[in-house]
């Protein structure tokens, strides 16, 4: 079973060389520390950065230079500034290769609710639903079940959606997970030492999974 | 050149009335027009509706308003950092309408281009697209998104000059251009206003167009609302 | 009878301080050398500059820098410079205070033709077409008659159109004429010497006329 | 960061083939891409549909393109600076169609945005208006217009990083940063090529993200098309 750290150690290998990726605030911010080596990839941050860098040294946070999550960043060489609506322009004509962010609930079509939980304070959607509604490549970062033991991974969202058929691969504490475009999560990998049947039974959605799942392997 | 110049932030603000629709920039606490948010609130204007992507902290930003009971509506993606606003929203002295990120920032733009509505696909099959039309292009559904109509953009800036150019500073230029472009009255607040040549063309923002009264704001706080640093060794 | 300075130089009458300005190719263009002192005038080219200034110095000339009508020109302090696409924006969300351009026709109800003549190679529209659908203020410069001999203010244009119900005012050799909301043109001003009945006669649109329309009066 | 440099304008085009859509930047002849379009006439890739607001003169810019025949189409706002130009369209071997500039600029804008249409009044009641739809907004009629979709965007800048960031001169910016958002492949020629890094992120007029190709072109001829000047007393 993955910690945090391992989960976004495991998206960190989906990144390819040459991509543009917009991490969405938790999990997904981790990926950045765990980018292989040679890989060259640029941040994207959608309050309107290109290049974003580690966060500042000890006094010298810059009040104008933060992140989508309200955090103080650096840039790096090469990076660009622009204004809201480009920001988002870039991600809605897809030139972000790449979108993670963290999800309350997926279904086996691909459908995302992770912004508003019916009775509680709704704090709203930011930028979730223009980046789940562009990116041609999106991961979904999250633990498998909820606090209550219940599936996260289902036949159909019970919460309100952030998008639709948008989904297209899983990364959970237990497992790595393709949505099917026919429908149902598709077994990738198994996080080490978790077997299919366990997987199964923290799965409430349709599971597909071949013979012999390979376990998840880090470098 | 046209002179935009006005004394401070008082007089900017001062025919801004009761029932007004307010367009703010600023992207959580960063690039927020500090000077005329302290105005509005001496002024003490109410019934405000406000187009603002966040609604500021408890003692910061919009918040400061909040506290004043000066807003009645807030237009925004994001207003998690307030526990006055959960308050007024709860006891249903506040109304919110949440819009996507992106929506937001490009009602704006619409607005500022001259573009009646846009399209986008944010929201599309979510509550976001209740009521709303849903048009397809070439496969992919999108909804008509309509321009805003803001009686006044309050914008903060870096740098601006005499005749109303606009120069932003990092990540706080943010929805500040796309605001600036969108008021029927545009107020510009700076960190150091300079005389109409001291600016490159080529490196200004919002051109002088745009803005209609401008001044050099004093005592920025910048307050920052989430200090990450990580440490040398 | 006014030569095309004369109609520029009445023309500029109408501009007033604070005016942002988009001057058209021709008899618009010599608008910009009679704004009257003191009279603060920003102009717009609308490939992509405000605060356009003269002609520059003999060898001083930049291949980066001209007009619309592909011109070399100058800068004057405070301008700004932005994509084509900014400067439609600015035009389409009516920024621009007046807009001044030529014509071939223009009818009682306020079209304008000048962009083609059906039979003759057509150069294209350029930006007319933005201008004269945004523009809140549209003042045309032209002369009366054409070649010849024929009324360019017609009860309805013959050639195709440019713009509809948009023109607001009419400045040629002969008069100023507002066009009127409910239809029709409304003599407002003479050149020095020229009669109602001239004017009349070189009017084939409805002319609507006071008693003791004035002269203009230039200083 | 993403290194974006090739060679040279050969290598740059290499891919571009017979039948292709090509944006242009430029306006008049300020701001083209003098060195990719000599490396096209060298490559003679014909058939082109060529985005470009004008054609260029008889013997420079696209005029050189039309001089071999290489462009079946072209979508202008204005093209009246070329006589072969005239003889091509008036023989039927050329095909135009005359759009109204801000349209044009606003298409190549829209596609860059990722909005499948935009809605401008500019046309109405106009034969641009034939067979398109009309809608109105707010008692004023619009004509909905669909964004490009072009196979390759190739723009000119002064000056560009490694990382595919644009700063453009003067005028010369004109349609060359809406085109290069507007390309399924944008490439761009520089007159200045630096290091990543060697650039204000807050000067940077196109983000490195929509530039997939850049070089550093040579021998600039930059020709003046109407040389207009005063003389000083």
């Amino acid at each position: 079973m993955l910690d945090k750290d391992g989960i976004a150690k495991r998206i960190a290998k989906e990144i390819k060389d040459g991509f543009y990726v917009n991490l969405g605030i938790g999990i997904p911010t981790l990926v950045a520390n765990y980018i292989p080596e040679g890989i060259n990839v640029v941040l994207q941050s959608e309050n309107g950065l290109l290049g974003m860098g580690p966060f500042p040294f000890e006094g010298e946070e810059d009040a104008d230079l933060i992140n989508a999550g309200k955090q103080t960043i650096t840039t790096l060489p090469g990076s660009s500034i622009f204004d809201s609506a480009l920001s988002f322009g870039m991600i809605r004509s897809q030139k972000i290769d790449l979108t993670i962010l963290g999800a309350m609930e997926v279904s086996e079509n691909g459908d995302i609710a992770n912004w508003k939980i019916p009775g509680k304070m709704v704090k709203g959607m930011g930028g979730a639903m223009d980046l789940v509604a562009s990116a041609k490549n999106i991961i979904v970062a999250m633990q498998h079940v909820n606090k209550a033991g219940e599936s996260k991974l289902l036949p159909k969202c019970t919460l309100p959606l952030t998008g639709v058929n948008c989904i297209k691969k899983i990364v959970t504490e237990l497992a790595v997970l393709d949505v099917l475009p026919g429908g149902g999560f598709q077994l990738i990998e198994r996080a080490p030492g978790v077997s299919v049947d366990y997987i199964r039974q923290a799965t409430t959605g349709k599971l597909f999974a071949e013979d012999n799942v390979p376990e998840m392997i880090f470098d | 050149m046209i002179n935009k110049v006005v004394s401070g932030a008082d007089e900017a603000i001062s025919d801004i009335e009761n029932g007004n629709t307010l367009m703010l920039g600023g992207f959580g606490l960063c690039g927020i027009p500090e000077n005329c948010i302290t105005a509005l609130v001496k002024k003490g204007v109410k019934d405000l509706t406000c187009i603002s992507n966040n609604a500021g902290v408890d003692d910061f930003g919009i918040g400061l308003m909040l506290q004043q009971r000066q807003v009645k509506k807030m237009i925004s993606s994001y207003v998690g950092e307030n526990a006055e606003f959960e308050r007024q929203l709860l006891s249903g002295e506040l109304e919110v309408e949440l819009i996507p990120q992106g929506t937001l920032a490009t009602r704006c733009m619409a607005s500022g281009y001259g573009m009646p509505a846009i399209f986008t696909p944010a929201g599309v099959g979510t509550e976001v697209a209740e009521g709303k039309e849903v048009r397809n292009f070439n496969g992919k559904d999108y909804l008509m998104e309509y321009a805003f109509d803001a009686d006044f953009a309050i914008v903060k800036a870096w740098k601006g000059d005499t005749a109303g150019n606009l120069i932003f500073r990092s990540t706080s230029r943010n929805f500040n251009p796309v605001m600036a472009m969108a008021g029927k009255i545009t107020i510009a607040e700076v960190e150091e206003l300079v005389e109409a040549g001291e600016l490159d063309p080529d490196h200004i923002h919002t051109p002088g167009v745009f803005v209609h009264r401008i001044f050099q704001g004093a005592g920025y706080e910048k307050r920052i609302e989430q200090r990450t640093v990580r440490t040398k060794n």
